[in-house]
């Protein structure tokens, strides 16, 4: 569950005299929004996303049609790039919920994963999204069943064996503070393959001071 | 399963290349319309024979297409920008960077004259502008990843003070240095031991997983390839004539040509009684001149009219397979047959009289090479023991092979026994006479009796003479035909060959490597020898010439009943040719028994390292991991005791390191050199299992 | 290595020593001889006689060439009864012979026109005095006779009947032919002892003359050595870079043209230019004995442009073929796949690979180098070893040919032997056992 | 270890060159060869000098009008006149008749030297080469002697002790030349001798001198015919060398060394008569190597 499991390794990547009209129609091409700028031996310059792509027009305020042309297609990705000391980045070494701290905290939708100033890969909201997803075992058929239940301790354990009494096997499990109900816990998702709906709540409703709020397959 | 929601931009994405070579005789396409893509993190693997363009398509990737190469067409994506017309500078920049590669020979890749260390720093120092202090220690780091031992130390040492595995390692750790999103590795094993190339191939395939490298990996093996990608593409005279995932190419393969290649190469267990090797008639068109429609076309076996007027596309045939061919859905619904001259020619049994008296005894050989002393003044005289009491027997028409990596000994046992060196003691008796000396003092007609076919096509044959000269010459210096028929009986060994006659005034020079072994091969039979001596005969041939140089050899066999010597280290063709094999090492017999003795427990742990380690051209095959540790000692001074316990993964203890292992006898001929009881050895599981599946072609075995 | 060394010294030693008899060898089976040379076309049978029996050359030839190789003062002692010491009794005088006295005083004896046999007495750091001689002894034949030390190093036979009668030069050539002892003994110490003997052709000790002359030529070769070198590789790495580019065919057809061109002729070529047309330098370079070469560098100026012409498309030619091997050799490729910039692949990588085989080839080069030098030295006059061993050579010199040739061979040798050392430096693969 | 400094700048190439390799090399022809020939102009000029020494060396009768030995004390150190079209010499000869009769002097001795020297040496090469051991070893370590030996002072006592004379120039070259020859042939012959080939014939039980002149020599022919050319060149340069030194053939004889020599004392006076003859030796020499390298060079190009 750390970063350089989740990161997109050998990311593309851009030379800082690559011009701007190129970089624009690259990401386009290749579905990307952020492009990380490195120079020889990857060494992290600088890191395009698609707001910077956007020029400032003060920048263009003074200049006729011809000159705005002329200045576009002589723009270069160093030029508008976000430049290496300000792209925060993150060591490949952190866990993948610390990368995702940084980037909600600080608003931004990639991370460049860098080692010794030298670009190792990216990640990027995606890429923690597919990580929820695959927490959540998204992929594989099952009951999903969302349970809320005292937020005290002990009550998990009783969910798990009453689950384990029956012999099945859980997929997948998350849990988080009921959104809006104080001192209740969402045992999120308890996913289990081979069972029926009428199984699971047969099972479930038997355990004491838990209610199933959600159930579908999935 | 985590990858699908990535990027879909591959590492490398090769469309319609084309590179011509400029030369004397005009531009001359190497590689035409070659297109592949790899994805991140996934072996792909582009196999052929040689000068079929493989390397060419690598070179013209990494820019190094030499004064007079240059590319004339397509497009070579990486990470998703065209390489093709950036500057020089830019390039520079992404070699040993993003692109890294590994070649054949590591001895010459390694700059002999700098140390190790240095060399690989550089990576470092230059393109992440590394001090190189610290570039050093990164380099100790590679080297322990790459399961160097002694790291610390082989920085500083020069390339020749390293073996062939370590130079390799080293090779593969420096283009890892600065963690390239693609590596392109161009024949990274072919030079080294099979044992030595399993271990090289595992590490291969732990670092691509470690490092999400893409791995581009040229190789003519297919076992090799079957065993390190996922996907393979053939390639044929400078196009790609089939591409998809391994199994499928394996399994079901639908260009006729890659049909043609599974069916020349032997598989593991196979041997000459109950299977057949079908070679690919014909020879690979010369670049310059090249067929009108499919390039394919004058071998195909299923060419018709099309074929020859319109060149195939490379399309999808079904998902994810690629081939280039007409009627590709339609040749694999056939089926195909051997021609039934061809079974009929080959199927008579023949049988070896196992009493009948031994024609070839040797008896506690022993050659030594005398070694000059390390120390300034006296020492004393040292000697490589290379074969060490080795006692063989071979009966008349019998085949026996002899395998062993190499240094094992196998090479100079056969030298010894026709004389090319002196033993040092031993009884070595022919047919009833010694033989224990040098050619030179043999009788003419002893001599006559025991021929050698060698390794090398390239310097087999005097490239001063007419192929019919040297044909003849034996026969002149035998006298095995009276002096007017001399022509003729060459015109008849040209045709036995299947060469005819109008061989008999060309120069070596103008030979393919499969019609000059053929030559070696009249030559060797001219002077109608009781013992043919086989040094590696189709080692350096391509798959498909192999095939037909070995059913030559086959042939031989049967029509003039010759006993032969076979050594080789394929085991699936020593397998495939020999009727009894022995397992060498360090200059000893570890096991000697009937071929399918060899293969199937009880084994010696050294045969069953072997086993383990011999890549199998077919997905489906299963076999144990077993890997031995170090390199091969020095046969100066051989280990005390049995010889392989220094790397011997059964062994059993103190006894191994002390004493000299008894013959346990297996029966039927096969003993086996180890202090391990039989019914222990008997115990042992088989290396090699195949789920069963049908097996293309070889149905009516 | 150390026994590597070794080995190669006394393989050295050997073949000098071999070199040394077959030019003895060679001298003896030559027709005519240093006498006759000396005296000139129209000296009588008995003056060349009396020449060859003053020369020593008389005896047999193996007993010179130990003489030659060991000396023979150890020998002779016995015949005058002395020890033989060597001694410079005057300021301007040679380093001579002298029969020594238990009491330190050393005596000469020489033949005086009307007298007869002086005897000259010196004591060590005293004015040399003459007086009269009385030590005539009788041999078996009753003959008054006497073995002594000439003032020419010889130790001489005198017969009192003949240094009394026969007087006086019978000149011709040189004055040494007066005739007043019966057998002569060239004293000498012997090469292995350091002392290669007098010239026969200038009558002076070789050494002096010869340390001269090696120093001068040592001058010229050095200052050609110096410039050939660093430009000869430079020119040699540029065209083998790019194999057929222009710049390789200018510089390899240049360096093969300039190669070709023997060094006389090219000296010529340098005099007709620069000293008689232009008039720019002078177009012989004859010195004083006694003047080094660098006093005058005006006159070395075209000596050295003529050797370095022919040698320098040599080198180039050497390390150009090298440097396209090198340039070709797959660690080269290596290199280049790693990413490395142009020149760091050639000058890390490549030069030092490249420089193997020409600095051991240019080492070995020597040999020629000093062929050349005798033709550039005698195109020019230049006082140098070269000259000396050619003038020598065709005088018949043999002390001066053998010391010389004993010089060059130990020189051509021992850069091998430096060559090949050099080799191992640069060449890790090869360690000697 | 014993190391062969010399063949380190002609170890073979371990690496063939990357592409046209991997094309086959197709008939070679008497008009594919020439066609070599023509490719290189560097040959080609190299070859119209020498082929206009050799038909100066054919024409002497007819090119020159007067005696080479003829004196005529009327002109002596004269330059260039109508009568003698490049001037006299010291003795009043005509320069023009010296030159072209030197020309034959030179264009015999020296092919018949390197002749005689690529004999000598291409037999101690192939028993150097082909047995090894003991007798290659003594072999090499005599021709080792000679080599060492600074080549003019070998020059100096060979003609020394034999005197100068045309034929004594012609052994004193050979003798020089041959190790030189007998290196490379050993060298291709260590080579060639463990090709399979050369096994294939001892284990016929073939005598080693129908190995060593039928196996090894025919495949051994280019290099050394290469070399040879070469050769002839630096003998010239020699025969010029010995009789610049007085060491060539004896005085009336028409040699250009010595023609150099003589005229050297008169270079205030007469410098054409100098300059003649060191032209003439300096572009048959030129020509010579220039022919031969560039063969060399257009023969390996393509391999």
């Amino acid at each position: 569950m750390l970063v350089k499991d989740y990161m997109t390794r050998h990311p593309l990547m851009a030379a800082p005299d690559m011009s701007l009209v190129e970089a624009q129609r690259f990401m386009g091409q290749n579905n990307i929004r952020h492009l990380p700028v490195v120079g020889d031996g990857k060494r992290l310059l600088g890191l395009v996303t698609r707001q910077s792509l956007l020029i400032d027009p003060g920048r263009l305020g003074s200049l006729n049609v011809w000159e705005i042309a002329g200045v576009l297609s002589g723009l270069k990705v160093k030029d508008v790039m976000i430049k290496a000391p300000n792209v925060i980045t993150v060591s490949q070494d952190i866990t993948i919920e610390e990368a995702a701290r940084v980037m909600v905290e600080r608003r931004i939708g990639c991370l460049p994963v860098v080692q010794d100033d030298v670009l190792v890969g990216i990640i990027t909201e995606v890429d923690l999204l597919a990580h929820l997803m695959e927490m959540m075992a998204t992929r594989h058929p099952g009951i999903r069943v969302t349970v809320r239940m005292p937020d005290v301790r002990g009550e998990l354990a009783k969910l798990v064996a009453a689950i384990a009494a029956q012999g099945w096997g859980i997929l997948a499990c998350g849990g988080v503070a009921a959104p809006k109900a104080a001192g209740k816990w969402d045992a999120a998702v308890l996913k289990m393959r081979d069972v029926t709906r009428e199984e699971v709540i047969a099972a479930l409703s038997q355990v004491e001071g838990h209610e199933i709020i959600d159930i579908r397959d999935a | 399963m985590q990858q699908s929601h990535k990027p879909q931009t591959p590492i490398l994405d090769v469309r319609d290349l084309a590179i011509s070579y400029e030369t004397r005789y005009g531009d001359v396409p190497a590689v035409r319309d070659v297109s592949f893509d790899i994805q991140r993190g996934e072996a792909h693997s582009i196999v052929g024979e040689s000068g079929c363009g493989k390397s060419t398509v690598a070179f013209g990737i990494v820019n190094f297409l030499g004064r007079n190469g240059r590319i004339v067409n397509g497009q070579i994506l990486f990470q998703g920008q065209d390489l093709v017309g950036r500057s020089p500078e830019e390039l520079r920049q992404v070699r040993g960077d993003r692109i890294a590669m590994v070649y054949q020979d590591p001895m010459q890749a390694l700059n002999p004259s700098m140390r190790i260390g240095d060399q690989m720093a550089e990576v470092l120092v230059v393109h992440r502008m590394m001090p190189r202090a610290r570039a050093l220690d990164y380099c100790v780091t590679m080297l322990k990843r790459v399961q160097m031992p002694d790291p610390e130390n082989v920085i500083r040492r020069y390339p020749h003070q390293l073996s062939g595995g370590q130079q390799q390692r080293v090779v593969i750790g420096m283009a890892l240095l600065n963690d390239p999103a693609l590596l392109i590795m161009d024949e990274p094993t072919t030079a080294l031991d099979v044992t030595v190339e399993a271990t090289v191939l595992d590490l291969i395939s732990t670092l691509q997983r470690e490092f999400d490298t893409a791995i581009m990996y040229i190789s003519h093996n297919l076992g090799v390839v079957a065993r390190v990608s996922s996907k393979v593409a053939v390639m044929y005279a400078g196009e790609i004539v089939e591409r998809a995932a391994v199994s499928d190419v394996y399994l079901s393969p639908y260009h006729p040509y890659t049909q043609g290649l599974m069916r020349c190469v032997p598989r593991l267990g196979q041997s000459k009684r109950e299977s057949f090797l079908y070679p690919i008639r014909g020879r690979v068109p010369s670049p310059k001149n090249l067929p009108p429609g499919c390039i394919f076309e004058p071998r195909c076996d299923y060419a018709r009219d099309l074929c020859r007027q319109r060149r195939p596309e490379l399309r999808p045939i079904k998902l994810g397979h690629w081939g280039r061919c007409h009627f590709a859905e339609e040749i694999v619904q056939m089926g195909w047959q051997p021609p039934e001259d061809f079974v009929a020619q080959y199927t008579a049994e023949r049988s070896v009289d196992a009493a009948a008296r031994p024609l070839l005894k040797v008896t506690h050989a022993q050659t030594f090479y005398p070694v000059a002393s390390q120390k300034l003044i006296g020492g004393k005289k040292q000697f490589v023991r290379a074969v060490d009491d080795v006692s063989i027997e071979v009966r008349k028409g019998e085949t026996l092979g002899i395998v062993g990596e190499s240094g094992c000994g196998k090479s100079t046992l056969v030298k010894t026994i026709v004389g090319m060196e002196k033993p040092t003691s031993g009884d070595f008796e022919f047919m009833g006479f010694d033989i224990a000396m040098p050619v030179s003092k043999r009788k003419l007609e002893l001599i006559q009796e025991l021929q050698m076919v060698f390794q090398n096509p390239d310097s087999t044959l005097n490239p001063s003479f007419s192929v019919g000269y040297q044909i003849g010459r034996p026969l002149r210096r035998f006298q095995t035909v009276p002096r007017g028929q001399v022509e003729g009986e060459v015109m008849r060994l040209l045709d036995m060959m299947k060469l005819g006659g109008r061989y008999y005034n060309r120069l070596p020079r103008q030979l393919s490597g499969g019609e000059k072994q053929r030559v070696g091969i009249a030559r060797a039979i001219a002077g109608r020898p009781e013992v043919v001596l086989c040094d590696e005969p189709v080692s350096a041939l391509d798959v498909s010439v192999q095939a037909a140089v070995l059913n030559l050899l086959l042939e031989i066999q049967k029509e003039i009943d010759t006993t032969m010597i076979f050594i080789a280290h394929d085991l699936s063709v020593v397998r495939f040719f020999c009727d009894n094999i022995a397992v060498m090492y360090l200059g000893q017999i570890a096991e000697i028994g009937p071929a399918e003795a060899i293969y199937a427990p009880p084994y010696h742990p050294y045969t069953e390292a072997l086993l383990s380690a011999v890549p199998i051209p077919d997905p489906r095959a299963e076999q144990k991991h077993i890997r031995l540790e170090g390199a091969v000692p020095s046969a100066l001074n051989p280990p005390s005791g049995c010889r392989f316990h220094t790397r011997c993964p059964r062994k059993i203890g103190k006894i191994c390191e002390t004493e000299t292992p008894p013959w346990r006898d297996a029966g039927n001929g096969h003993r086996i050199f180890c202090h391990i009881p039989l019914a222990e050895l008997r115990q042992m599981d088989p290396v090699v299992t195949v789920r069963p599946g049908n097996r293309l072609g070889r149905q009516h075995a | 290595m150390a026994k590597y060394i070794l080995r190669r010294l006394g393989f050295m030693a050997l073949t000098m020593l071999l070199v040394s008899i077959a030019i003895f060898t060679i001298s003896e089976l030559a027709p005519g001889d240093v006498a006759r040379h000396i005296l000139g076309q129209f000296a009588t049978p008995e003056q060349v006689e009396l020449m060859r029996n003053q020369m020593g050359l008389n005896q047999p030839v193996y007993v010179r060439y130990v003489d030659w190789l060991v000396g023979n003062d150890w020998r002779l002692n016995g015949l005058v009864g002395k020890p033989l010491k060597q001694y410079k009794a005057t300021t301007f005088g040679d380093l001579n012979w002298w029969a020594a006295e238990p009491d330190g005083t050393l005596k000469q004896w020489k033949v005086k026109k009307g007298v007869g046999l002086v005897e000259v007495r010196v004591t060590p750091g005293g004015e040399p005095e003459e007086i009269p001689f009385d030590g005539w002894q009788v041999d078996e034949n009753g003959e008054e006779v006497f073995w002594g030390v000439d003032t020419a190093s010889h130790v001489v036979l005198w017969r009192r009947s003949s240094t009394e009668q026969k007087v006086g030069p019978a000149s011709a050539g040189r004055a040494m032919t007066e005739a007043s002892g019966e057998r002569y003994y060239p004293i000498r110490k012997g090469l292995l002892r350091g002392d290669p003997g007098i010239s026969q052709r200038t009558n002076k000790p070789v050494a002096p003359t010869l340390a001269r002359r090696l120093r001068n030529s040592f001058t010229l070769a050095g200052i050609a050595f110096l410039i050939i070198m660093p430009l000869a590789l430079l020119f040699g790495i540029l065209a083998g870079l790019q194999e057929g580019s222009r710049m390789d065919r200018v510089i390899s057809v240049l360096s093969l043209i300039t190669t070709s061109v023997p060094e006389f002729a090219s000296g010529v070529f340098l005099i007709l230019v620069f000293a008689f047309w232009l008039k720019l330098l002078p177009g012989a370079a004859v010195y004083a004995s006694d003047i080094a070469p660098w006093k005058d560098p005006k006159l070395l100026i075209l000596p050295v442009l003529t050797l370095t012409l022919v040698e320098i498309g040599y080198v180039t030619r050497m390390t150009r073929a090298s440097m396209i091997e090198v340039m070709n050799a797959p660690y080269i490729r290596t290199a280049y796949l790693k990413g490395l910039p142009y020149w760091r692949i050639v000058f890390k990588h490549a030069v030092r690979n490249a420089l193997m085989a020409p600095i051991t080839v240019i080492m070995l080069h020597v040999n020629w180098l000093v062929g050349g030098i005798v033709v550039v030295e005698s195109v020019f006059g230049y006082p140098g070893l070269g000259l000396y061993l050619l003038d020598s050579a065709l005088f018949k010199d043999i002390n001066a040919i053998e010391a010389g040739a004993m010089v060059m061979v130990a020189l051509a040798v021992g850069t091998q032997l430096i060559a090949d050392i050099l080799y191992t430096f640069l060449n890790p693969r090869i360690r000697y056992t | 270890m014993t190391m062969d400094a010399q063949t380190a700048s002609d170890r073979k190439r371990n690496m063939r060159r990357l592409s046209p390799t991997e094309l086959k090399r197709p008939k070679e022809s008497l008009r594919d060869r020439m066609s070599i020939i023509l490719r290189s102009r560097v040959a080609i000029i190299g070859l119209v000098i020498v082929l206009f020494w050799v038909w100066v060396a054919i024409f002497a009768p007819v090119i020159s009008v007067h005696d080479p030995l003829a004196q005529d004390a009327t002109a002596i150190n004269q330059g260039p006149s109508a009568q003698y079209l490049l001037g006299t010499d010291a003795l009043g000869r005509d320069v023009l008749a010296r030159l072209a009769y030197g020309s034959r002097t030179i264009l015999m001795l020296a092919p018949l030297s390197v002749l005689a020297a690529v004999i000598v040496g291409t037999f101690l090469g192939l028993v150097g080469g082909y047995f090894g051991g003991l007798v290659d070893e003594i072999v090499m370590r005599i021709l080792d002697a000679i080599m060492a030996f600074p080549t003019i002072l070998l020059y100096l006592i060979i003609i020394a002790a034999i005197g100068p004379s045309a034929i004594n120039v012609v052994i004193a070259i050979t003798f020089v030349g041959a190790p030189g020859v007998a290196r490379l042939v050993r060298s291709l012959a260590l080579d060639i001798r463990v090709r399979d080939y050369i096994r294939a014939a001892e284990l016929r039980g073939e005598s080693p001198w129908y190995i060593m002149f039928f196996e090894i020599l025919p495949n051994a022919r280019g290099p050394l015919i290469i070399d040879s050319m070469l050769r002839v060149g630096y003998a010239i340069f020699a025969i010029g060398t010995l009789g610049f030194l007085g060491l060539g053939l004896p005085p009336p004889t028409p040699d250009w060394g010595g023609m150099i020599s003589a005229a050297r004392k008169y270079i205030w006076t007469n410098p054409l008569s100098v300059l003649w003859p060191a032209l003439a030796i300096s572009s048959l020499v030129v020509g010579l190597n220039l022919f031969a390298d560039g063969l060399r060079e257009e023969s390996t190009r393509y391999q």
